[in-house]
């Protein structure tokens, strides 16, 4: 067709650069096109059926055709329709939209989780396999990826255009998304609620990858301690282990296994021992006091990092059987008092 | 009739007419008997001047805001500053142009006169809504010099309460003050809509430009308390640092959001129903005929009224609310929708076997219905809770509540203004330059805010200050219409001030409309009636025109 | 925020003809744009109630945050609330019970224009309104004393290890610090809302103070009573707020060891 | 009370559009106050007595229940609601109304947050 190589390289990258929608390289992407798509639809169809009849009549009955003007009461049939019709196309809006919402917040369930934390102007990924990133996020292609948010300070929102998927991340609690990447590349992260003076430097780029490329990926950046074993350090170190030891005694609960199993609480109601539980019974403990047990449990408020909550939470995920608790216990438990938190006021 | 046939205009002849001796303007004089009137028209007036002022502030950091996005880097201003940028923009545009635009100038003047009263309820009540509006404006102005606000008109906490400096409680009180100005505002109408209508004046028979504003004063008085109490809790925080709103100490960001979405969303109803009202005139009068399903237009002004309060946690769909709440706040928002379509498709079809011309206000109007058309759809873009997943808190969002406000409340707005420039002064705007006006501000608007739609759909995120190169070419379209658009603004000040003393005489009723604000004097008297008006016709009764003119003709000749 | 009723000038009041059977009464201070008297006065206190609605709207923002940190931190929220003295807080509940009664005969004494009555019933009003503000004081002064203002002085160490009675029994359970520090919200909101409140009663005696002042120049001795009506409606909202007040802040849980 | 009853609804003149209802203003005596005061008082009284009964959760119930009574009984006599036209009876029901819709829609939210976590 003649057209020479560098006026189709400009045309080429003009169209890309200038898309009418982001790429669509997550498996959820094309569902929200299709809605995007089909309300565009409507969009237009209404605009011209108003400006139909908006320019038609005021063509047909312009003062010059039509100098004396007919009064007309109105009629309830046409009434009828533009309430019917556009209520009937809500509804199916409604309808579709809620079907897409739920599907994107509710995670499969063998999902990979990585936990995100938000901080005043950055993105902090934690894999569990113990990788750290700044404004970074390495997926694997073809599998659904969990996102666990929270804030540190302020709302942000984890935002990926090209994956169709945002969420707020919000200080206190946590707020899951997920996906699942089907295009290898390296995509846009946005953070999309105003957190600040540099709200518009909390970008970052995420990078999915095949496979393998993700695990030669994870072994090159890993920084030699997985979270869980991040966590067992935190849970060492702020003696933890001086009530948790796994034998029965009635100062502290045994933890191994806790993780997804139901606890009953001292005030009656039944607790689901998931991420947000185990860390608000580090924050708040004497709020959640399993059955049996004395509220006597000080609080870690401001002495645990989000970062650390979450090693913990992921410490006690994979925490089943006591034994190393115990191991650890007989040499520690000798030479040291269980260290005291400042200012916690003796009972 | 006036034998032209492209416009309805019937101005008395200018060589012998004047403008009436006695009149509103010159009752009075000197400065004082302004500033302590209670004569309604001059407070519309004062509100009038003021709102044009704040409303050209507001467009200052518009401008700004789009110069800095010219370019994808920060190089124009410092982030804190693009950040106060668009938090004075919004906090001006929203509290002090939008939301008392329309009632506090057009319905002050003219709901009195439309009801056959001689003055509102309260005169003086109305006047300290005006001193009220003053200060609240002053305080903000005081915000901006004392070195400005930087958290968004949307106050999220815990950021407005423990993570900024500026000055945020001034911001705080200033809205909190300018909000009493909008609660008196609507109490006033209502009590004179209620109590205060001529003999005759059933609900029926009152024009759809009352029944609007009946709609938007319920709002204003049951939303804005809490909006005040959501401020007043914002600056209790800040000063006494206790942790209603701040997670660390118990609290519960999320109910902050849910105390000022509760107002502020009713509050996008406040802003629009005025500027539905004014269409409904606009299009009846220069259709010649009576608004297309008078009751389905009035009751749907009441509907969304009602479900308005109903709606906000559409605001909130990502900020981690329950599934189930959202399911039903999304029902909700679709329902909230249908009113809105039912007056579009109402007013299309006044148009039908009507005798239409195409003067100024017309042109606006026809602008209002298109672009409120695509607002109020993209609209039901957000409340579809898949879809607000992505386009949430980007450009989309800008450029849909841009179509709602800008193309239809403003675009009312100026609509209305040029409708009854003649009744409110006597004198009538220069045709032919303020149709260019108008087309100027349709293109400009789209050619500003259309662009918005599709770097929204690409991601780019609200209230960036630097975004990524590939959306440059979308930001310079943008930044290039909004130019364009400040000159459509910045047109009707100069010719409308030029009309003020060189403008043709207007007479008592140049539009030959219906309603009782065009039968008496224009400028109207102090007293507007010399004695009040028995209503014995419909609303929009061009037959009972027909035939008031027919008599005063033979009786004259 | 001064609700500033309808005020006009106070012209002398004149000879007002009074038919027996429909009372038509010729108000001196009836405004230009009002059709007839009838009509002004329904257009005030359907005003004022408009006002009243904001009002209720307002301290409905508080009451639901009273309501949602209450059912999340219900236990902290019980020995919190047992700070605060229920005697005290009853009897200024009666007080403001007997100032609105006397306002309520205030209306009516001025409805039936006996001037020297409405003027004593303004001033009662006005005493047990102060003697409510006073007693107000008292309370505040003691959590002034405990350190149980909210902010940076609040001190938790009474709530962690609650003061024995005579018997050496405790009387309130005693709270983990964690749950300790939720106090803090709780004192948070009793000063907002009985803050809020006492900051209308404060508005409330200024404007009673300006009618005393008018009444005894015998304003509202002639038929012309809209003031002395709409003040009664703010007067008596005032009131219903505190009567919710009252049970809701003071009486949360007055038997927590059972 | 009762002897006022009588000529309590006369013809009003639908014509009549400045004030349609015309609400025949009805004085309130002296000795119903009384009655209204002393109910208040007793209300109070009850209300603290209830206070140290041990209902468990219908404590609140029971004080709230009082409460509503008392600022009913002191909207329609005290505020003389009772008498006045049917435009200010129903204003006061929409501003309660509105405050519930506040309320019952935001609990909505804080009530159904786990519901989806079990």
């Amino acid at each position: 067709m003649g057209i020479s190589e560098v006026l189709w390289q400009y045309l080429v990258k003009w169209l890309t650069n200038s898309a009418l929608f982001p790429r669509e390289a997550s498996t959820i992407a094309p569902y929200m096109d299709a809605l995007y798509f089909f309300l565009i639809g409507i969009t237009i169809v209404g605009l011209l059926l108003v400006l139909l009849l908006i320019v038609g009549f005021s063509l047909r009955y312009r003062k010059a055709l039509h100098p004396v003007a007919e009064q007309i009461e109105g009629s309830t049939l046409l009434e009828a329709t533009w309430t019917i019709i556009p209520l009937g196309i809500f509804l199916v809006t409604f309808v579709w939209g809620a079907l897409l919402y739920f599907r994107i917040y509710t995670p499969p369930v063998n999902s990979m989780n990585i936990y995100i934390v938000g901080k005043q102007w950055m993105w902090k990924a934690e894999h569990p396999g113990g990788q750290h990133e700044i404004n970074e996020l390495h997926v694997p292609v073809g599998r659904p990826i969990q996102l666990t948010m929270i804030s540190q300070d302020v709302f942000h929102s984890y935002s990926l255009p090209e994956f169709r998927v945002k969420r707020e991340v919000i200080p206190g609690r946590y707020t899951t998304v997920w996906f699942q990447a089907t295009t290898p590349g390296t995509y846009h992260l946005f953070c999309t609620q105003y957190c600040g003076t540099d709200h518009s430097k909390m970008v970052g780029e995420v990078t999915a990858m095949l496979p393998e490329d993700y695990k030669k990926w994870t072994e090159l950046s890993t920084s030699g301690m997985s979270l869980a074993q991040n966590g067992e350090r935190i849970f060492a170190s702020m003696g933890c282990n001086a009530c948790h030891t796994g034998n029965a005694s009635n100062r502290a609960p045994s933890l191994a296994g806790l993780y997804g199993s139901k606890v009953q609480m001292a005030n009656g109601s039944i607790q689901l021992a998931d991420g947000a539980y185990i860390r608000d019974v580090i924050l708040n403990p004497s709020q959640h006091v399993p059955a049996g047990y004395a509220p006597i449990m000080p609080t870690y408020k401001g002495q645990i990092s989000e970062d650390g909550l979450i090693a913990l939470v992921e410490y006690l995920k994979q925490l089943n059987t006591n034994y190393r608790i115990q191991q650890t216990q007989t040499t520690s438990v000798s030479d040291q008092a269980a260290p005291t938190t400042p200012g916690m006021v003796k009972p | 009739m006036s034998a032209s046939s492209t416009t309805i205009l019937n101005l008395p002849d200018q060589t012998t007419a004047a403008v009436p001796k006695r009149n509103y303007i010159s009752a009075e004089h000197g400065l004082l008997s302004w500033l302590l009137t209670g004569d309604h028209k001059r407070i519309a007036m004062l509100y009038l001047i003021s709102i044009t002022f704040f409303f050209f502030i507001g467009g200052a950091f518009a401008g700004l805001i789009r110069l800095e996005l010219l370019t994808p880097q920060p190089d124009l201003v410092a982030s804190d500053t693009y950040n106060k940028f668009f938090t004075m923009h919004g906090v001006i545009m929203v509290f002090l142009f939008l939301v008392p635009s329309v009632p506090a100038t057009l319905g002050n003047f003219l709901i009195p006169i439309m009801l056959g009263a001689r003055d509102l309820a309260f005169p003086k009540i109305n006047l300290l809504s005006w001193y009220l509006y003053l200060a609240g404006g002053t305080l903000t102005l005081a915000a901006l010099v004392l070195g400005g606000v930087d958290t968004g008109w949307t106050f999220t906490t815990p950021l407005s309460t423990h993570y900024l400096n500026t000055h945020v409680v001034t911001t705080a009180s200033a809205i909190f003050v300018a909000g009493f100005s909008s609660i008196f505002t609507g109490l006033n109408f209502i009590v004179t809509i209620h109590r205060m209508r001529c003999p005759g004046m059933t609900w029926f028979r009152m024009p759809l430009f009352v029944w609007s504003h009946y709609a938007a004063s319920i709002l204003m008085v049951l939303g804005t308390p809490v909006l005040a109490i959501s401020l007043t809790l914002v600056g209790l925080e800040r000063l006494i640092g206790i942790g209603v709103f701040d997670p660390n100490k118990g609290g519960d960001p999320l109910l902050f959001q849910h105390l000022f979405w509760f107002y502020s969303h009713p509050a996008v109803y406040i802003m629009i129903l005025p500027g539905m009202g004014v269409i409904s005139e606009v299009v009846s009068t220069f259709s010649r005929k009576r608004v297309f399903g008078y009751t389905a237009v009035a009751f749907s002004s009441v509907a969304i009224a009602l479900f308005g309060f109903f709606v906000w946690e559409h605001h909130m769909f990502i900020m981690g609310v329950s599934n189930y709440s959202a399911l039903v706040f999304s029902l909700l928002t679709m329902l909230v929708a249908v009113p809105s379509a039912i007056k579009i498709f109402n007013w299309a079809f006044t148009l039908q076997k009507g005798s239409i011309t195409f003067e100024t206000p017309m042109l606006y109007a026809f602008g209002f219905m298109g672009l409120f058309t695509i607002g109020g759809l993209t609209g039901v873009f957000l409340a579809a809770l898949g879809m607000d997943i992505q386009l949430t808190e980007t450009y989309f969002i800008v450029a849909h509540f841009h179509f709602v406000m800008v193309g239809g409340m403003l675009m009312a707005f100026l609509s209305g203004v040029h409708f009854w420039w003649p009744k409110m002064t006597g004198r009538m705007y220069p045709e032919s330059l303020s149709k260019l006006a108008a087309v100027v501000t349709f293109i400009g608007f789209n050619l500003t805010f259309m662009p918005q739609f599709i770097v929204g759909y690409l991601g780019m995120p609200r209230r960036y200050h630097a975004y990524p190169p590939e959306y440059q070419v979308l930001n310079v379209l943008s930044t290039a219409g909004a130019t364009v658009l400040g000159v459509g603004y910045m047109l009707p000040i100069l010719y409308l001030a030029w009309s003020l003393k060189y403008g043709a005489i207007a007479g008592n009723n140049p539009w030959q409309a219906t309603g009782l604000e065009w039968q008496i004097q224009s400028p109207p008297l102090t007293e507007n009636f010399t004695e009040i008006p028995v209503m014995d016709h419909e609303a929009y009764d061009y037959e009972w025109l027909e035939h008031k003119t027919q008599n005063e003709v033979t009786t004259v000749g | 925020m001064d609700n500033s009723i309808a005020t006009t000038e106070p012209l002398m009041p004149r000879e007002t003809a009074v038919h027996e059977e429909h009372e038509h009464v010729f108000i001196p201070q009836h405004r230009h744009h009002f059709e007839t008297e009838e009509q002004q006065r329904e257009a005030g206190s359907f005003g004022m109630w408009l006002f009243l609605l904001t009002e209720i709207m307002f301290f409905g923002g508080l009451f639901f945050a009273y309501l949602l940190y209450r059912n999340w931190y219900y236990d902290a929220f019980v020995p919190a609330s047992n700070q605060l003295s229920v005697p005290l807080g009853g009897a200024n509940t009666a007080i403001l019970i007997t100032s609105g009664f006397f306002m309520a005969l205030g209306v009516w004494a001025a409805e039936v224009r006996k001037r020297a009555l409405l003027v004593l019933f303004l001033i009662l009003t006005t005493v047990f309104g102060l003697a409510f503000l006073g007693i107000k004081y008292v309370e505040y002064h003691e959590k002034w004393e405990k350190h149980h203002i909210p902010g940076a002085s609040f001190d938790i160490s009474e709530f962690v290890n609650p003061p024995k009675d005579a018997a050496g029994k405790p009387t309130q359970h005693a709270l983990p610090p964690d749950v300790a520090e939720k106090t803090q919200i709780f004192f948070f909101l009793y000063f907002a809302m009985t803050g809020m409140h006492a900051l209308h009663m404060i508005i409330g005696i200024g404007l009673l103070v300006w009618l005393i002042a008018r009444a005894q120049r015998g304003d509202f001795s002639s038929g012309y009573v809209a003031p002395i009506e709409n003040f009664g409606l703010y007067w008596h909202f005032v009131d219903i707020v505190w009567l919710f007040l009252f049970p809701l802040l003071y009486l949360i849980n007055r038997h927590p060891l059972q | 009370m009762a002897h006022d009853t009588v000529h309590e609804h006369h013809y009003h003149d639908p014509a009549n559009v400045t004030n349609p209802e015309h609400a025949e203003h009805h004085i309130v005596t002296p000795l119903q106050y009384g009655f209204v005061y002393i109910a208040l008082l007793i209300g109070t009284l009850l209300t603290v007595l209830a206070a140290d009964q041990n209902f468990g959760f219908m404590n609140p119930v029971i004080a709230l229940a009082i409460a509503c009574t008392k600022a009913v009984i002191v909207i329609l006599f005290f505020m003389h609601v009772k008498y006045q036209s049917h435009l200010i009876k129903i204003t006061v029901a929409c501003g309660f109304f509105t405050f519930i819709v506040l309320v019952t829609m935001t609990l909505l939210d804080y009530i159904s947050r786990a519901w989806g976590l079990w």
